[in-house]
């Protein structure tokens, strides 16, 4: 049987602008790696599809890679390369 | 001295960036110079696609951000310890040309010890690693800056 | 743009500075970033002969300082012709630690544009030729403070 | 016969605190050099003589040396290394 995960996804900048939201919680398979994420959010969400190839992903506000597992409970962003200054 | 006793200061704030307070918060006795870097909106550009801006706007994810800057101030620490005080201020919102956006300030007891090195560091880091976003306004409409930097596992 | 139309800030005064207020003026809407470096009285030093400083008392040929932090300046545009404003200010009288006495501060249009060498070459250069003189007051008693440069002809 | 010159004289720093006044106003003779000025000073007023082999000299705000002759009516300031910031 397969056990859920609870997480919250936030997005920022370009990102938000073609996910039409700041944020949405979803429940997602354990032991999913970033890059399964980033393939459901690119086939649940078309006008992500395109981002979710230079996306910028953290994990728990800690910048995170394809081969990451998504812990439970976890805060997710997308974002595109950091602009500040 | 031990490190601890050396203040560091970092925020995102939607209040204009004051030097004179923040120079003063990171100044010891033991201080003798500072090193501080501003950035400002260009209402005109002429470098690369030359253009004009009516304002900017600056949002942040703000809890990571804060992190993130407190994280440019500890490798700061690591590679210059001469380094006293720092402080790392981005303001967000909607900013003006000719407005002070961004903040890095350094100070050590002497002007040689790295302090400029480390000034400059600090707001090249910032604009790597810290997640802030603009999105320009002008004449011709409006458009996202983005940057060209993706962080590396660890950073 | 002409170099006329960059603002040039030089000055002796007996009154607090107030870097916002400066970074306000060497603003243009051309400027994008600004190096800015501030000196403080220490009022505790380690290096070399470690002592404690109660307070300093500057002072300065007012006329001719102003004239070679006008020639520090042109050296600067000289060297950086990208730098837009340029402000030098000394403060002199009786100041006490924690408290900021010189400032230089260069503007440009971007950051990696030699704006951090520029400042820190005006620093070097006042301690150079601008003429001031500090007496240190300490619980020793007090003591002229003495640079070590002598300008060369045409200085 | 000789003509005079009449210049004025700043003292700062230690300088002053050796002559121990702030400004003097003298009549030298035309045609004398920095160098002859600095003799004349340090015989004139002992308590300058030693100061005479390290002083910083300006004629009319620039920086003079040795063998400059000084103009008529000039200002001239007497001073150690700078040490301001």
């Amino acid at each position: 049987m397969e056990t859920k995960n609870h997480i919250k996804l936030l997005f920022f900048a370009t990102i938000r602008d073609r996910a039409g939201t700041r944020s949405l919680e979803m429940d997602i398979p354990d032991d999913m790696t970033i890059l399964q994420l980033k393939q459901k959010l690119g086939a649940d969400y078309p006008n992500l599809k395109e981002s979710m190839k230079s996306v910028l992903i953290t994990i728990n506000r800690e910048y995170a890679f394809d081969e990451a597992i998504v812990p439970s409970n976890a805060e997710i962003a997308l974002f595109p390369p950091v602009s500040g200054g | 001295m031990q490190p601890s006793k050396f203040p560091t200061i970092y925020s995102i704030t939607e209040s204009e960036i004051d030097l004179n307070d923040l120079l003063a918060r990171i100044t010891l006795p033991s201080t003798g110079a500072a090193a501080i870097f501003t950035g400002m909106v260009r209402g005109v550009t002429s470098r690369g696609d030359a253009h004009e801006t009516e304002y900017l706007e600056y949002e942040s994810y703000v809890p990571m951000a804060e992190a993130k800057m407190k994280q440019v101030a500890d490798e700061i620490r690591e590679k210059w310890p001469v380094v006293e005080g720092i402080a790392l201020v981005q303001r967000i919102g909607k900013l003006y040309p000719k407005t002070p956006t961004v903040l890095i300030a350094c100070t050590a007891a002497h002007r040689d010890t790295g302090v400029f090195d480390a000034a400059r560091y600090g707001i090249d880091r910032l604009k790597e690693i810290v997640p802030i976003w603009k999105k320009e306004f002008g004449p011709n409409g409006q458009e996202w800056v983005e940057g060209d930097y993706i962080p590396k596992p660890g950073e």
